[in-house]
């Protein structure tokens, strides 16, 4: 019987468990959702299963190596550090990499990597976005002069990536950032870091977190009575277990989101429906719909809409990797696709191109009113402006120290 | 074996009064599952005997000696076949320190003080499964102190940084701290001074007669040994060749000329031996 | 009756003193030469050669290195991890400072930088021993692991702070990066993995090995026969920092391909630990025992359990190898402490006396 | 750059006091729950010679029970019991399967057997108990949660959790306790018996089962007060792990075999690693909390090979 | 059975009278306690000197002392008629001293056979270089230096355990193979702790055997620590008695034996 495979990679094990659960749920679902509800997509049936990683690069090798051989359509590698392995594998080995607003910035520029898409923004559009929001609150761009804007990241590649743009922009309008870097093995002793904090009193805090040292973070902020509103995290830092570990003191928290927060939309009650009450779905009631569990069903949604648009692009039924790569490429999902899906008010309208693998879609703010990411605000966009040459820069840099970095052979798919 | 051995060990059995307090049945030691090094041992200690133990280096006198006190299981050696009776009960299947609390201790060879502890903290440890009360223990402190003299002037050093010898008066005043029915001694002469030996011989007399205490000991100083025990054992390359009352052992030709020196003309002096030895077995 | 001693003399301390003595030794050496050398490449899939068989060389490689220094000097080091980082950033700033020169020259190089390291948090250990200098080999770890993460020359300023492996030929064959042969890399590790051991194998047999087993066993009485602990332990150092510098450039080279600093991790150090007393501290054989245990067997497991017909989840398969893992280092040690070599040789010495039961 | 290093920091620590007693009040809880970790350490160390590699994931699993069985809708003080409950059941199984067997074997056996047992109580657990991190039932305990804030001065402030005095009080008493039951029973000279030769405690008597069900079963009571602690600060999850390298450098300046080493050790780790890290980490970037403790230990260790309070390593011949 | 050591050089007569080594007013405390007081002594080429003394009388002490193992407080040791300071070990051992030790010191994980190419470490050359590849040189040294092992192995009638792990030895065999090891350094001074220790009759038979054989065939100067009387008295030309770190006696050994001092502190009854 025909079937497309899929295979997910995903760590329910191991020190990051906590967040990798409810993504690897929430794509599950949705996939066992269209499988249901659809019969699959376009009539054929999604064969979707899971590799574990316990986000380990080593297995993270492994699992490419042993879904290679069974001709997957597209890689989700959910590990910076199993992407970067990943990408120049996977350009070589021709399947389409989707790191979903993770991974290698760079690979937005769709001339240099056309293999590997990372929708629907990057980090430095993460960065942006919120400097964006700051300067909304302070009266426009030029209200954050002289502020303090304090930034409290991972150690590590992921958290260390917005710094160059953060300095840019700290340059361009004036406010001064402060770095407080928390070393992986600390993760969940933070005090040194926040008594820093509570000395340089910075206006805000800007968090790049991950696993474990977001609630350590969230908690500690409380601890020394920061005001949780001037707190904003990256969208890897709005898992619920991560700001409810502060309760009713961490009120105000807010992080960056793309994916809708609540159970109120079409989509998440027919994974309902079709998944949940039908026994199928490994999740726990108490965490279903829970935001890191939606940005799982995101996740798996762009996966989805990559295969069907590649069925129309290329009219096949059963498609293949490289159709795929072309469906991303011409990937269109504009509201009434949105509203299709049932997802209206979940997602923003995203368009990818041949040039542009990411999208720089909009985002919105979500605030933690003690018990539940709320929505707060409207959709904006980042600063796409000043975060474009810094992509193409970066692009630019990784072709250099991978020489020979292969041309683009693959023609733009129309 | 030869016929007359056997002869000779069937009768030590038989004659063997009731109250034997040890006695092994055709014990048989394997280290490491392939090293076999004892092939069947088999010997009684009566209640209220000194018993030797004789054998050449690598004979298996420590791995007997280790098999009745259950210490072989730590250096992964088995008793795989055989048994050991300790007061008419089989014991294999203790655990050692239960052994101890029915009162059969082992002075084990090459010392093996608890390095870190004082020399007092070592013996007290020996009292580990005395259940009689301090006063009991402090007068058996003293009781060790009054035969090991040396003991006490530095009772209070780590016993890792104490002479050899002073390491040899401790792990045996231990021993004696634990109020044993039974001892078994493995080679407690050694690094001793001379007086000392007799000295150590002669408490092991004094234990003996007055509170009855039996003794297996495993020595290299035949003379000493066959001296103070009643009954003695011959071992060899794991095997016992021979074996009779002390005084009749030390009167077989072969125990003199092997085990005591003595051939026929006296002793000889260490410095005119002037051919190396071909060690002569019972068993080729 | 098979492995026996019996009839095979030797007649000059040469041939006493070979690697292999034993005639059935050999030939056992040479077949697994043939199924390492011929069988392997013919008959293995991409998924074979990458994910098991390159990287267990390479784990081999670094637990030999380890034993260079836990097992043969003693030295109790946490370090590894960090030591093979060190090799692999060197050897990754080789290649960008000289784009051309030879990877296998490269790579035998960047081992050196790792040893000059070695050398210096081994000096500690003239005065720390035992589990205190775990400390040591801990602060090693832990200052190196933040040094790739701070110093961005060390990873040429990428923006994703990783080091990435580019495209790289050797007489004309792909070597490296994406487009390599899984065969070809197979070979240049399986082949720098053998000579390496080799050379160990040279050194531990000779003054050097016996001076290293020397201050292992008894430090004290070492120095009194002679031994000068200085340059026995830091010859330690060195040689087992260079063998894991070389095993750590090997492994993103020809295996990873790209390492964020995470991959040179505790965790590493602890895996190569384990392979290394696992198998048996002080046996060259043993570190590649240790190294298919731990590395293969886990990719076994998760491969074998769910094709066993157990329609289990990718986590529960990752469980229960944990489990089983774990229940299997002690099963092991409590059956043999000393490490599979040392049940190996027992096993041939138990052949050797077969069909009776002992010798 | 010279004052930037030797004389900016101290004029910072006069600037603000009431800072720097938050410094070194943060200082005070972190080196207590250092100490908590290495106690656990201690206890095994003491007793068996065994470097109990595993310590870490017992806090883990000590916590996970205490939680996952409040979950299931056991109240807490049950669950506290019952967790208890689990710690001895696995101290005797560890004794049992893992230790009884592996007697008298070098340290980096016991070692690597301790590392097996990680392997497994990791699977086990994440197998029993999942792998999401879940929150510390710390009111339902009865475990403090607010905060008092003190002024100092004019402007100064010093924030007190009082979950951090607790666990303060919680460490002191356990330590009190341990060390007395350590000094003044016999079993505490049996200890050490035990852990210089295992062969010769066995052949005095002293029952090496029961000495290490006990020490195990304390080293879990003390992983669980751990886990509570260091779980009221962050949550429980598996990464908690990892803390237990924070217990190392403080076990090894402290001495190996030292109860009141660990608590000393941990101090001084907790204090030089907040004050280096707030009044000299912004020098090379800050995040050098990571390796600075090693550091440390490691100067120490240069002029005291054997800890503060460890015992002496006998050289002789 | 007669063995046969060859030695390049035939052997030298006893040349008695040269002073090898001085001990002049050694004292050596330990905190408060005081191993070694004031101690003098001297030990002359190609003697044979016993050390003896009731335990814990300090003669261990005087061979660490003499071997650089521990360094007097006070006092001077004179070595070939030069005064040492501060030497360490290695140094004493790559200057001609070897020795046993009481407690066996053996290396555990090691064979017999490596344990006494162990004492030819100093006699090695070949560099590391070499060593990497074992081939040319590096095998002809390796396999020169085995062959004076044999030798070695021959003579202590070792052959048997030659590639048995030493730990697993008995007691006895180990001492011999240690004294193997001290032998394979090809000493000048050889000093011996207790090596008959644990040995019965036969065996310290033996091994006195070797003991004479080494003095006479090789010349090396001898120090022996020994408890077994009849040994010091039948083997020893000179005898030093050491009791709670004093010299309480020191001559030849049939003087030491009449001596009223040594009999009551040392030997109980006189022998
Ligand atoms: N742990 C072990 N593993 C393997 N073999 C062993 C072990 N312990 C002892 N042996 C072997 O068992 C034999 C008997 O040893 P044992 O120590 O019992 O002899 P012994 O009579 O006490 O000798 P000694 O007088 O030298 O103390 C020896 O050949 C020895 O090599
Ligand atoms: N490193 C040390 N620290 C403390 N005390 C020591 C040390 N070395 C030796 N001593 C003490 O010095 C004294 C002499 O010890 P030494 O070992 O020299 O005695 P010995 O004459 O060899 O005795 P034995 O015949 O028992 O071996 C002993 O009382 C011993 O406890
Ligand atoms: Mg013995
Ligand atoms: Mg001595």
């Amino acid at each position: 019987e025909d079937s497309i495979y899929v295979p997910l990679f995903t760590y329910r094990t191991g020190p990051y468990a906590g967040s990798g659960i409810p993504i690897a749920n929430g794509m599950e679902d949705y996939f066992a959702m269209l499988n249901e509800r659809d019969g699959g997509i376009g009539g054929v049936k999604i064969d979707y299963d899971e590799c574990e990683t316990g986000y380990n690069t080593q297995k993270g090798v492994e699992c490419y190596e042993s879904v290679k051989a069974k001709n997957p359509v597209v890689i989700t590698p959910y590990s910076t550090g199993i992407t970067l392995q990943v990408i120049p594998k996977a350009s070589v080995d021709r399947i389409p990499v989707l790191s979903m607003a993770y991974g290698l910035s760079a690979a937005a520029i769709g001339k240099t990597f056309p293999w590997i898409f990372n929708a629907p923004d990057t980090y430095w559009d993460g960065a942006s976005a919120i400097i964006k929001d700051i300067a909304r609150r302070e009266g426009g761009l030029d209200g954050l002069k002289g502020k303090k804007i304090g930034y409290i990241f991972l150690d590590a590649g992921y958290g260390r990536e917005p710094i160059p743009l953060l300095e840019d922009l700290a340059k361009k309008y004036g406010f001064e950032m402060t770095q407080y870097p928390v070393a992986g093995k600390e993760m969940q002793n933070q005090s040194s870091q926040w008594l820093n904090v509570r000395r340089d009193r910075p206006d805000y805090m800007i968090m790049w977190g991950w696993g474990a040292m977001n609630p350590t973070a969230v908690k500690e902020a409380t601890k020394i009575r920061y005001s949780m509103d001037k707190f904003y995290g990256v969208w890897w830092s709005g898992g619920n277990d991560d700001a409810a570990a502060g309760g009713m003191a961490a009120k105000g928290f807010r992080t960056l989101n793309f994916n809708g927060v609540g159970k109120d939309y079409p989509v998440i009650q027919d994974i309902k429906k079709y998944v949940v009450d039908a026994g199928k779905s490994q999740v726990e009631p108490a965490k279903f719909a829970d935001n890191l569990y939606n940005r799982g069903v995101y996740n798996a949604m762009l996966i989805a809409e990559g295969i069907r648009s590649a069925q129309e692009h290329s009219g096949k039924k059963v498609v293949t990797a490289e159709d795929v790569r072309n469906g991303l490429e011409v990937m269109n999902l504009d509201e009434k696709r949105i509203a299709d899906m049932g997802m209206k008010d979940f997602m923003a309208p995203l368009k990818m191109s041949c040039e542009d693998h990411n999208g720089h879609g909009p985002l919105y703010i979500v605030e933690w009113d003690g018990k539940d990411w709320q929505k707060s605000g409207e959709w904006f966009e980042p600063m796409t402006d000043v975060v474009q040459p810094l992509l193409e820069a970066a692009a630019d840099e990784y072709v250099k120290s991978n020489a020979p970095w292969p041309e683009r052979d693959v023609p733009c798919a129309k | 074996m030869t016929s007359q051995t056997i002869q000779a060990h069937r009768e030590a059995h038989a004659e063997a009064p009731a109250e034997t307090i040890l006695a092994l049945n055709n014990i048989e030691v394997i280290y490491d599952r392939v090293i076999l090094v004892l092939k069947g041992v088999s010997l009684t200690v009566p209640k209220g005997g000194i018993v030797a133990l004789l054998g050449a280096n690598g004979a298996g006198k420590t791995t007997t000696l280790k098999a009745i006190s259950n210490l072989l299981r730590a250096e992964r050696g088995d008793v795989t076949k055989g048994n050991i009776r300790f007061h008419g009960k089989e014991v294999q299947a203790l655990s050692p320190n239960e052994l101890v609390r029915r009162g059969c201790i082992q002075v084990m060879e090459g010392r093996h003080c608890f390095g870190h502890l004082t020399i007092e903290e070592n013996l007290l440890t020996g009292a580990y499964t005395r259940k009689d009360g301090a006063g009991a223990i402090r007068t058996n402190l003293e009781m060790v102190y009054s035969y090991f003299p040396r003991l006490r002037e530095r009772r209070s050093s780590q016993a890792g940084y104490t002479s050899g010898g002073e390491q040899q008066m401790c792990a045996i005043g231990r021993a004696l701290m634990s109020k044993p029915d039974m001892i078994l001694l493995d080679e407690p002469s050694m690094g001793l001074a001379p007086q000392l030996v007799e000295e150590i011989f002669e408490i092991v007399k004094e234990l003996n007669s007055q509170q009855g205490v039996s003794f297996l000991l495993a020595e290299q100083n035949t003379n000493v040994a066959l001296k103070y025990a009643t009954y003695g054992y011959i071992l060899e390359a794991g095997r016992i060749v021979l074996d009779g009352a002390a005084s009749a052992l030390r009167e077989n030709e072969d125990v003199k000329e092997f085990y005591l020196g003595v051939a026929g003309e006296g002793r000889r002096s260490f410095k005119s031996v002037k051919h190396y030895k071909r060690r002569k077995r019972w068993l080729a | 009756m098979l492995y026996r001693e019996a009839g095979q003399f030797k007649t000059t301390y040469e041939a006493d003193q070979a690697i292999f003595p034993l005639r059935q030794d050999r030939i056992g050496i040479a077949v697994i030469a043939a199924l390492a050398f011929v069988v392997v490449p013919l008959t293995a899939t991409d998924f074979f050669l990458t994910s098991i068989m390159t990287p267990f060389l390479i784990f081999a490689l670094a637990a030999i290195g380890l034993n260079v220094l836990t097992g043969y000097a003693g030295q109790l080091s946490l370090g590894t991890g960090a030591f093979m980082g060190v090799g692999a950033y060197s050897a990754y700033k080789l290649t960008s400072i000289f784009p051309d020169a030879n990877i296998i020259v490269v790579l035998l190089a960047s081992g050196f930088f790792s040893a000059a390291i070695g050398v210096a948090f081994g000096l500690p250990s003239l005065r720390i021993k035992g589990l205190y200098l775990a400390v040591t080999t801990l602060a090693a770890q832990f200052f190196l692991e933040w040094c790739f993460i701070r110093i961005p020359w060390l990873y040429n300023y990428n923006a994703s702070g990783a080091i990435e492996i580019s495209q790289r030929e050797m007489a004309g064959i792909v070597v490296t990066g994406p487009a390599a042969a899984p065969l070809t890399q197979y070979f240049i590790v399986l082949c720098v993995t053998v000579g390496l051991t080799w050379f160990v194998s040279n050194l531990i047999r000779g003054r050097i090995g016996r001076q290293w087993m020397m201050i292992r066993d008894m430090d004290i009485a070492a120095e009194l026969i002679g031994v000068r602990p200085l340059t026995a332990k830091l010859s330690a150092f060195a040689v087992s920092s260079y063998l894991c510098g070389v095993a750590g450039a090997m492994m993103v080279f020809f295996w990873l391909g790209a390492a964020e600093p995470s991959a040179f991790a505790i965790s590493l150090s602890f895996q190569v630990l384990f392979m290394t007393i696992l198998g048996g501290l002080g046996s060259l054989i043993g570190s590649y025992m240790g190294a298919a245990f731990i590395w293969i067997l886990p990719v076994a497991l998760r491969v074998v359990l769910p094709s066993l017909g157990f329609d289990v989840a990718a986590e529960t398969v990752q469980h229960l190898t944990s489990m089983i893992v774990g229940a299997l280092i002690i099963f092991f040690l409590i059956t043999e402490p000393h490490g599979l070599a040392r049940l190996w040789q027992l096993t041939k010495e138990k052949l050797k006396v077969w069909p009776f039961p002992y010798g | 750059m010279l004052y930037d290093i030797f004389v900016d920091p101290f004029v910072q620590m006069a600037a603000q006091p009431d800072f720097l007693l938050q410094v070194l009040w943060e200082g005070f809880v972190a080196g207590i729950l250092y100490a908590l970790i290495a106690l656990g350490f201690v206890l095994i160390f003491k007793a068996s010679g065994v470097f109990n590699f595993a310590q870490g994931i017992m806090v883990v699993f000590a916590a996970l029970t205490l939680v996952g069985l409040h979950e299931h809708g056991v109240p807490a003080y049950l669950a506290l019991i019952l967790a208890i409950a689990v710690m001895g059941l696995l101290a005797y199984t560890v004794e049992r399967v893992v230790m009884r067997p592996l007697v008298n074997q070098p340290e980096i056996i016991l070692l690597m057997a301790t590392i097996g047992m990680t392997y497994f109580l990791v699977g086990f657990g994440e197998f029993v108990f999942g792998g999401e991190p879940k929150s510390m039932i710390t009111e339902e305990l009865g475990l403090p949660t607010g905060s008092t804030a003190f002024q100092i001065g004019e402007r100064g402030l010093l924030i007190l959790q009082h979950i951090d005095i607790a666990a303060a009080v919680i460490a002191i008493i356990m330590v009190a306790g341990l060390g007395i039951f350590f000094n003044k029973t016999r079993i505490g000279r049996a200890l050490r018996a035990v852990a210089d030769d295992h062969q010769a405690a066995l052949s005095v008597g002293i029952s090496l089962n029961q000495i290490w069900a006990i020490v195990w079963f304390a080293a879990g009571i003390v992983a669980l007060a751990t886990g509570i602690m260091w779980g009221a600060r962050s949550d429980v999850s598996f990464a908690l792990e990892i803390i237990a390298f924070k217990a190392l450098p403080v076990l090894i300046l402290g001495g190996f075999t030292s109860i009141p080493g660990a608590i000393v050790g941990g101090l001084v780790i907790g204090f030089g690693e907040k004050i280096g890290e707030i009044y000299w980490g912004p020098l090379v970037g800050g995040g050098i909390e990571s390796w600075l403790a090693y550091i440390i230990a490691l100067i120490f260790l240069l002029f005291r090979p054997q800890g503060m309070f460890g015992e002496r390593i006998i050289e002789r011949v | 059975m007669n063995v046969h050591v060859d030695t390049a050089a035939p052997a030298p007569t006893r040349s008695k009278g040269e002073v090898l080594l001085k001990i002049d007013n050694v004292s050596l405390y330990f905190g408060g306690v005081k191993a070694i007081t004031n101690i003098s002594f001297d030990i002359m080429k190609g003697e044979i000197r016993a050390i003896i003394g009731p335990n814990g009388a300090g003669k261990t002490s005087m061979l660490n002392v003499i071997n650089g193992f521990y360094h007097p407080q006070v006092g001077t040791i004179t070595w070939r008629g030069e005064v040492r300071r501060k030497m360490k070990p290695f140094e004493a051992a790559s200057q001609g001293i070897a020795r046993t030790f009481q407690n066996v010191a053996l290396f555990k994980g090691m064979t017999t056979l490596d344990n006494i190419m162990s004492g030819r470490t100093l006699a090695m050359r070949r560099n590391f270089l070499w060593q990497l590849i074992r081939f040319g040189p590096a095998l002809e040294e390796e396999i020169a230096h085995r062959r004076r092992v044999e030798e070695i192995i021959d003579f202590l009638e070792i052959e048997h355990i030659r590639k048995t792990p030493v730990g697993r030895l008995p007691y006895g065999l180990q001492k011999r193979v240690e004294l193997g090891r001290a032998l394979a350094m090809e000493p000048e001074l050889l000093l011996l702790d207790e090596p008959m220790a644990g040995m019965n009759l036969e065996e310290k038979e033996d091994m006195s055997r070797f003991i004479v054989d080494v003095n006479e065939q090789f010349g090396t100067t001898i120090a022996l620590i020994e408890h077994d009387m009849g040994v010091v008295m039948d083997l020893s030309d000179r005898v030093v008695v050491l009791d709670y770190g004093k010299k309480i006696a020191d001559g030849a050994p049939d003087e030491v034996k009449s001596n009223q001092d040594v009999i009551d502190a040392y030997l109980g009854v006189a022998h």
